[in-house]
C-alpha cells in the first residue's frame, strides 16, 4: 500500500492543500504533516501527504550516486 | 468456470481463452483470404484483383462523452482505424445502435453528429443501421456497434512483422485509456486530460504509400503492451522496445503515477503500431509526421529473431513487456 | 533523477557484482511497490546470477485473507454502498471477488474519497475496506479523528510490517541475507522498530537508482558481515518516522493478532480500532464475523517465503491454486513465486541474454 | 419528445420519426449505389460489374433460447435475409458479442454451435468478431449485432413493384412473433408454437434464379402489415391482399386470437413477402415451393396503381392494412 | 361459421341499403371488441354511406381515467408488483404510462394468473389493475371469493354501460338511432338493463356476419320505427345473463361514482369492493388517493360521441392532445374519432372504390 | 376488455377445466359456469369460461344467416 508520489503544494487551506503533480494539480489532504507550508515537495500517498521531502539530502544522495558512476569511470 | 466473467471481456489471456474456447469451434470461419482464425484486426476476402476488407467492434463505453471525444466518434475511429489496420481504405460503414429507453434525445444527435464528422475525415459513409431500444431495466447506456468494409490492394496482417524491422507508432501513448480512467473514476484534476480518439485512415495511407510497411495493428484494448505481444507472437518474432523513446505525455506520465497504471498497458483510440522495413523506416515515419495525426511519431524499437517483447529500461536493464492480464485498475501498491 | 542513468546503474551493478562474488546472496523486499518498480525498471537482469531478490508477504493486498474478502462481499451483497482501493478488486475470497459481485463498488484513490461518498449519501451505508501497512494505517486514523458521518463505518484490515518479519524469521532457516526495507512504511513508522532484528537491513526509496543504491549497501553489510539498519532513502525517512502520524495512530488504534493470507494469525500484527471508536467498525456494526477458512489448506507460501521449499512442491500449485483462483499470497501478487512459476514454468520470468 | 423511448425501437411510425430526426442527419450516407437514406434492407456499393451488399442488425431477443432456435440461429438468419432481400448472395458476417457478466459459459457455446449451423445452411462464413463483456447492473442478457456483406449482379430493392406485379409470401405469417409473446408472456399452451427462424437464402436464390422478381423485404419487426406498407409507399403503388390467402398456421391462428394480436403485425424470421412479374409468378411460385423454406409459399395479392394497403376480407369487405404503431401487446378488449 | 360468407354478407349488406335508402342512420357500438372486429373485417365498406357505425365509450382501457394510471404507476415506482392486460400498457397518465415506467411490470392473460404471481413471490406486494365492464368483473369476483394471499391486492376500476349510456342520452340532442349492444357483456349481464332505454337496440356476437345481421335488425327496427332489446347473438346471451357470475359479483361490489376519461364522474357506473373485502382494495391498503385531473382540459369527447361536434372542433386536438399523449377516450384507441382524424386527415378512414 | 374465444372444455378438474383452442390447450377456470361439462362449447375471456355456447342456437342463426342469402337469390 505504498505507492507515493512527488508533489509540490502550491496553494493550503485548512488541512488541504493544493498539489502539482507536474502539471496536473489534485487537492490532497496535508493534516499528517508537522508543518506544512507552500512550495514544500512532499510524499503524497492516497492523497494525504505523508511527508516532507528533504531537498538537501536528495541533492546528497544524487551526488554520491554521480560519485559512484564516477568512481567507476576513473578506475 | 462455466460463467463468464468480466475478465473474459478484458481483452488479456482470459479473453483469448474464452475466444478459445468458443469462438474458435466455428467451422465456417473463411471466406478465402484472412478470416476469423486470424484473430486480426479484421478479415480479408479477395474479389478481383483488390481484398474487401470486413471489421466489426462494439462500444460500451462509459461515460459516452468524455474529453477529446464521445461514443459516436469513437465507434467510427474504432471501425475505420480497424480497416486501416489491414491495409485497406475504408469504404462503407454500418451503425447498430442498442439504446436505453430514457435516453436523451439531444445526446443521441450529438452522438449521430459526431459520426458524421468523423466519417467526413477520413471520406467513408455510414450507409446502412439498426436501432434497438430497450427498457431501462434491461441495459443501463447506450451501446453502438459498428462493421465496416474497406478495399485493400494487399492486405497488411499484424503477423508480417520480419527480423530487421523497425516498430513505429503513430504519436502518444496511453491518451485515451488514462484519461478515460481519470474521468470515470471521478478522480479529479485540474487540466484535462483527453482521448486520442480519431480515424487514422490519412496517418495510415501516407505510411502505406511509402511502401516499406510490413505489419500493423492499433493498440485499443490491453494497448501496446498487448499489442506487441500479439505481433511477436503472430509473426514469431521477439520485439526490442527502448523505454526512453516511448512517447509519453507529461501529463498522462503524471496521472498514470498518480493511479498506479502503466500508460502501456491502456487504450489508443487513435494510434497504430505500425512494422517497417529498415530501409523504409525514415521516410514512414517523416510521412506519418507529416499528416494530422502522426505528429507525434517516433521508432520505439526494433525487431529481431525470438520471442517475446522485451524493455530496455532506462537504467539499462531488461524486463518482459507482457500482455495485461485484465482491465487496468487504479492501485495505491 | 539526472544525467545518465544508466551510467551509474552500470556502476552500482557492477560494484554489486563485484562484492559479491563467489557467494549466493538471497535478499527479500517486503513491499508491493518495491516489486513493481523492481520489475518495471529490470533490476533483476541488471544483477549478477548469484544476487536474489525476492518478494516477502509486504503487499497488503496479497496477504489480505479470504475471510475478509467474504465479509466485504457479504456487506456489498447486503446492499451496503462499498469504497477500496482498485488493488483489493479482484482478490477472490472463498465465493467471490469484489470485482465478481453485483453490488455499489466504488474505486477510490483514498480513503476521503469514501467519507465523500458517505456524506452525499446520507441514506446509504458505506463501508470502505481499510487495508494498508503503516504508510496507510495513518490516513484511515486522520479520517477517524475528523468524525466521519454515522452512515460510514470500514473493515480494519491493516497490518503492520516488524511483525510479519519477526514472525518470519523466528519460522528458523530461513535462507535470506538482508531485507530491503520498504520506505515509505518506514517514512510513517522510522526506523527502530527494525534494529531488534539480527540481519543486514536497508531502507529504500522507489527509484530505480535507490532501489539499486539500497541492494548494494545491502550486498555490501553482507559482505562485511554487518548486521544493521543502514538509510538510503534520507530524502523521505527520518529515524523517528513521522510523530503526528504515529500519534494519531496511537489515538485511533490498538495492536491485535490478525489472520494473513497463507500464513496462520501472527501475533500483533494487526491494527484494531479503540473501544471509543468502535461504531465506525463495520465488523461489529454489521455484526460481521471473520469466518477462518478451513484450516491450512496446505499452502507452502510461508517456506517458499523463506527460501526453503519451491511452488512446485505444494500440491495445491496449478490445481486448488491458480492465478484467478489464489490460495496463498504467492499466487495472488504477479510477481509472487507462485504466479511467476505458474505463468513462466521453472524457468525464471528475468531477461538474460 | 426530448427522451428516446421503447416505442421509438418498436419498427413502427414512431421509429421512423426517431430516424427521420436523427439518423437521417447524417450526410456521410452513400457510397454510392443504394445508401442510408434508402433505408432498404441494406446498403449497395458499386464494385466491378458487381454489388458490394452490406447490411447490420442488432439482436436482443428474450428469452434467447426459444423454441425453432435461438439467438445465435437468429443473428445469422437476420443478417443472411436482408443480405438475401437485396438480392446478394452472403458471403461473410461479423458478430458483435455483448455479454453480461456471469452468463453460462455453455450458453454461449450452444448460442456459437447455432451460428455455425446456420452459416453452413448457406455457405456464408464469420470472418470477424468482438466480444465485450458488460457488469451484470449494466446489462441484463446478452446481445448480438451481426453484420454482413454479399454479392449482387443487381440489387433488388424493397421500392421496385410495378402495378400488375403480384405479390408471394414464402410460408405461413406470424409463426416467430407469436411463438415468442407467448413463451415470454408465460402463457402456457399444451402444444408448443415454434419460430421460423431461418437463413433462406436458398429459397431467395431459386426465386432470382427464375427472373421476375422486383421487390423483396423481409417481414420482421412489424410484421407483413409493416412491411407491405413500406413496400407500396417507396414504390408508389397499391398493394391489394387477399384475406382468404393468408398462409397462418391453425395453431397460430389460434394463439393469436388468445392474445388478442394480429399475426400479420407480428415478426417473422423466416420469410420473404416477393414481388413478382405476373407473367413469371406461377414459375417463381413453383421454384420457392421446391425449396426447404419455401413449402407453403403462396400469392396473396398483386400490385395496382393508386397508394396504401388493402385487404380484401373474408366477407368481402375491405380495410387498410396499417403499419403498427409500436410492439404488438396481448391485450383482452 | 359456414359455406359461402361473402355472399351472405352481400345479402345482408344490400338489405340494409334498401332498407335504410333515403335516410341518415348512425349506429353507436360500446364495445372494443366489437370496433376491432368490424375494422379488421371491412364491415363499414360494406355498408351504404348513409348508414354509420360509430364507436362510443365502450372499451374499458379508453375510459381509465389518468388519475387511476397515476395511481398504478406509483405503486410500481414504489417497487409493487403490477400485473395488468396488455391493453393497459400504453396508456398516459399525467406523467407515464406503464410501459414508460422503470418497475417489475407483468402482463398478464388473466387475474389468476396475477394471483399465481403472488403466492410465488410471498415477499412482494403484488398489484393487479382490474379494469373492465360486466364481462370482466365477475372474475374479479371469483378471485376475490377464492381469498387471495394477504400481498395480493388491486385497483378496481370495472364500470358499467348502462349508467354511461344513459348518462350520453341524457346530454340530450344525441344524434344516434340505436346501440349495437356488447355481446359479452350481455352474456354475463343479460338484456333486462337495456330495456329502460327507448331507442333500438340489439345485442350482437363478434363474427363478422353475426354484427351484420345486427346492424341488420337495427336499421329495421330504426325503419319500422320500433325501439325494442333484440338478441342477435342467442347461442351466447340469455336474457336473464349469467345468474351464477351476477351472484358472485354481487357478493363482492357495491356501485359507486367513478371517473371515465374525458367524461366527469358518471353516478352508480362503477363498482367498489364491499367493505369486508376492502383488504384487496391497494389504494385503500397504500393510501393513494386518486387525483382528478385539472378540471376539464376541455375535451369535446362527449359531444364527438354524441355526433355533435367534430374533432377539429377541439382546441386541444393535434395540439395537447395527440395519440401518444391523449386526453380524451376519442383520441385513445385507434378507432376513436379524434385518433382517426388525426392520423387520416378528415378523410375517412374506410375504404370506399 | 370483452375479447372472448370459443374452445372446448375437454378434462374438468376443481374448478378449472383443460379447454382446447382448436389444436392449443390452456388450462381455464370454470367458477363462473352453472354446470359445466365435458365437450361443452364455452366463451372464455381473461382465462375464465363465462357462458356455455348453446349449440341450437349456433346452428339456428346459421340457418336464418343462410336463408338470408338464399332470399336474396331467389329475389
Ligand atoms: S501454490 Fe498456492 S497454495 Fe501452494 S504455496 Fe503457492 S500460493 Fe500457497
Ligand atoms: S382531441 Fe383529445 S381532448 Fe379533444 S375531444 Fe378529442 S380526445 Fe378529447
Ligand atoms: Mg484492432
Ligand atoms: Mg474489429
Ligand atoms: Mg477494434
Ligand atoms: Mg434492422
Ligand atoms: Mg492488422
Ligand atoms: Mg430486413
Ligand atoms: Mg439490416
Ligand atoms: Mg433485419
Ligand atoms: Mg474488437
Ligand atoms: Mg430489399
Amino acid at each position: 500500500m505504498c505507492l507515493a508520489v512527488v508533489a509540490q503544494l502550491k496553494e493550503i487551506k485548512e488541512n488541504t492543500a493544493v498539489a502539482d503533480f507536474g502539471g496536473l494539480t489534485q487537492e490532497v489532504r496535508i493534516d499528517l504533516l508537522e508543518n506544512p507550508k507552500v512550495d514544500d515537495w512532499v510524499l503524497v500517498h492516497t492523497g494525504f501527504a505523508i511527508q516532507q521531502i528533504d531537498e538537501k539530502e536528495a541533492l546528497e544522495t544524487l551526488r554520491l550516486l554521480e560519485e559512484i558512476a564516477k568512481m567507476d569511470e576513473e578506475q | 468456470m462455466d460463467k463468464v466473467s468480466l475478465i473474459h471481456g478484458a481483452g488479456g489471456e482470459m479473453m483469448q481463452s474464452l475466444i478459445g474456447s468458443v469462438f474458435a469451434n466455428i467451422k465456417n470461419n473463411n471466406a478465402g483470404g484472412v478470416g476469423l482464425e486470424a484473430l486480426d484486426d479484421g478479415a480479408a476476402i479477395p474479389f478481383g484483383d483488390k481484398y474487401i476488407v470486413l471489421t466489426t467492434d462494439s462500444h460500451v463505453i462509459k461515460p459516452i462523452f468524455f474529453p477529446g471525444g464521445d461514443i459516436g466518434r469513437l465507434s467510427i475511429s474504432g471501425t475505420v482505424n480497424d480497416l486501416a489496420m489491414m491495409g485497406a481504405r475504408p469504404v462503407a460503414l454500418t451503425n447498430g445502435v442498442i439504446i436505453p429507453e430514457g435516453f436523451s434525445m439531444d445526446d443521441l444527435k450529438k452522438i449521430v453528429e459526431s459520426v458524421d464528422e468523423a466519417l467526413g475525415e477520413v471520406g467513408a459513409a455510414l450507409v446502412t443501421g439498426d436501432t434497438k431500444v430497450l427498457p431501462k431495466e434491461a441495459l443501463d447506456s447506450i451501446l453502438i456497434n459498428t462493421a465496416g468494409i474497406g478495399i485493400a490492394d494487399t492486405p497488411i496482417r499484424d503477423s508480417g512483422l520480419n527480423p530487421g524491422d523497425v516498430i513505429i507508432v503513430t504519436g502518444t501513448i496511453g491518451d485515451h485509456g488514462i484519461s478515460i480512467i481519470s474521468h470515470r473514476e471521478g478522480f479529479k484534476f485540474g487540466t484535462e486530460l483527453r482521448s486520442d480518439c480519431a480515424p487514422i485512415w490519412n496517418t495510415v495511407k501516407a505510411a502505406l504509400d511509402v511502401g516499406g510497411v510490413t505489419a500493423m495493428k492499433d493498440p485499443t484494448r490491453g494497448g501496446v503492451a498487448n499489442v506487441l505481444n500479439e505481433m511477436a507472437s503472430k509473426s514469431h518474432v521477439k520485439i526490442v522496445i527502448e523505454e526512453e523513446a516511448l512517447p509519453i505525455r507529461q501529463d498522462v506520465k503524471a496521472a498514470a503515477d498518480m493511479l498506479g497504471i502503466d500508460p502501456m498497458e491502456v487504450a489508443n483510440e487513435g494510434k497504430a503500431v505500425i512494422g517497417v522495413r529498415a530501409d523504409k523506416a525514415d521516410e514512414t515515419l517523416a510521412a506519418i509526421k507529416n499528416t494530422k495525426y502522426g505528429k507525434d511519431a517516433v521508432i520505439i524499437g526494433t525487431v529481431t529473431e525470438g520471442k517475446g517483447v522485451i524493455m530496455k529500461t532506462k537504467i539499462g536493464g531488461q524486463r518482459f513487456i507482457e500482455p495485461p492480464l485484465g482491465d487496468p485498475v487504479p492501485r495505491v501498491c | 533523477m539526472p544525467v545518465d542513468q544508466e551510467q551509474i546503474a552500470k556502476s552500482l551493478a557492477a560494484k554489486i557484482d563485484k562484492l559479491a562474488a563467489g557467494k549466493d546472496i538471497k535478499i527479500m523486499h517486503v513491499c508491493g511497490t518495491h516489486e513493481y518498480a523492481i520489475t518495471k525498471s529490470g533490476i533483476r537482469s541488471l544483477l549478477p546470477p548469484n544476487v536474489k531478490v525476492v518478494m516477502g508477504p509486504g503487499c497488503p493486498v496479497c496477504v489480505t485473507p479470504q475471510a475478509e474478502i467474504d465479509a466485504i462481499v457479504e456487506l456489498a451483497e447486503q446492499g451496503k454502498v462499498i469504497c477500496t482501493y482498485g488493488d483489493l478488486l479482484r482478490v477472490p475470497g472463498t465465493k467471490s471477488s469484489l470485482y465478481d459481485t453485483v453490488g455499489d463498488i466504488h474505486i477510490v484513490q483514498s480513503i476521503s474519497q469514501s467519507v465523500d461518498i458517505a456524506r452525499q449519501n446520507p441514506s446509504k451505508e458505506v463501508v470502505f475496506m481499510a487495508v494498508g501497512f503503516e504508510t496507510t494505517a495513518p490516513t484511515t486514523a486522520a479520517i477517524v479523528l475528523d468524525g466521519p458521518p454515522e452512515n460510514f463505518s470500514m473493515i480494519v484490515s491493516h497490518r503492520l510490517v516488524p511483525p510479519a518479519m519477526k514472525w518470519l524469521m523466528q519460522q528458523g532457516e530461513a535462507k535470506l541475507h538482508g531485507f530491503l526495507l520498504p520506505g515509505h512504511v518506514c517514512t510513517i513508522a522510522g526506523s527502530h522498530d527494525y534494529e531488534q532484528f539480527p540481519v543486514p537491513q536497508v531502507i529504500a526509496g522507489f527509484e530505480p537508482l535507490e532501489i539499486l543504491y539500497g541492494l548494494y549497501m545491502l550486498v555490501k553489510q553482507v559482505v562485511e558481515g554487518r548486521a544493521e539498519v543502514e538509510n538510503a532513502y534520507t530524502r523521505a525517512v527520518r529515524c523517528q518516522g513521522n510523530q503526528k502520524a504515529l500519534k494519531m495512530m496511537e489515538e485511533v488504534f490498538d495492536v491485535c493478532d490478525i489472520m494473513w493470507r497463507g500464513f496462520p494469525v501472527i501475533p500483533d500484527s494487526g491494527y484494531k480500532l479503540k473501544p471509543q471508536y468502535e461504531k465506525f467498525d463495520a465488523l461489529k456494526k454489521y455484526n460481521i464475523e471473520l469466518k477462518e477458512v478451513k484450516k491450512e489448506t496446505g499452502c507452502l507460501c510461508n517456506e517458499i517465503l523463506r527460501g526453503i521449499r519451491d511452488p512446485t512442491d505444494c500440491k495445491l500449485f496449478g490445481k486448488a491454486c491458480k492465478p484467478l483462483k489464489p490460495v496463498g499470497a504467492c499466487m495472488v501478487s504477479s510477481e509472487g513465486a507462485c504466479r511467476i512459476w505458474f505463468t513462466y514454468g521453472k524457468a525464471h520470468k528475468v531477461v538474460k541474454e
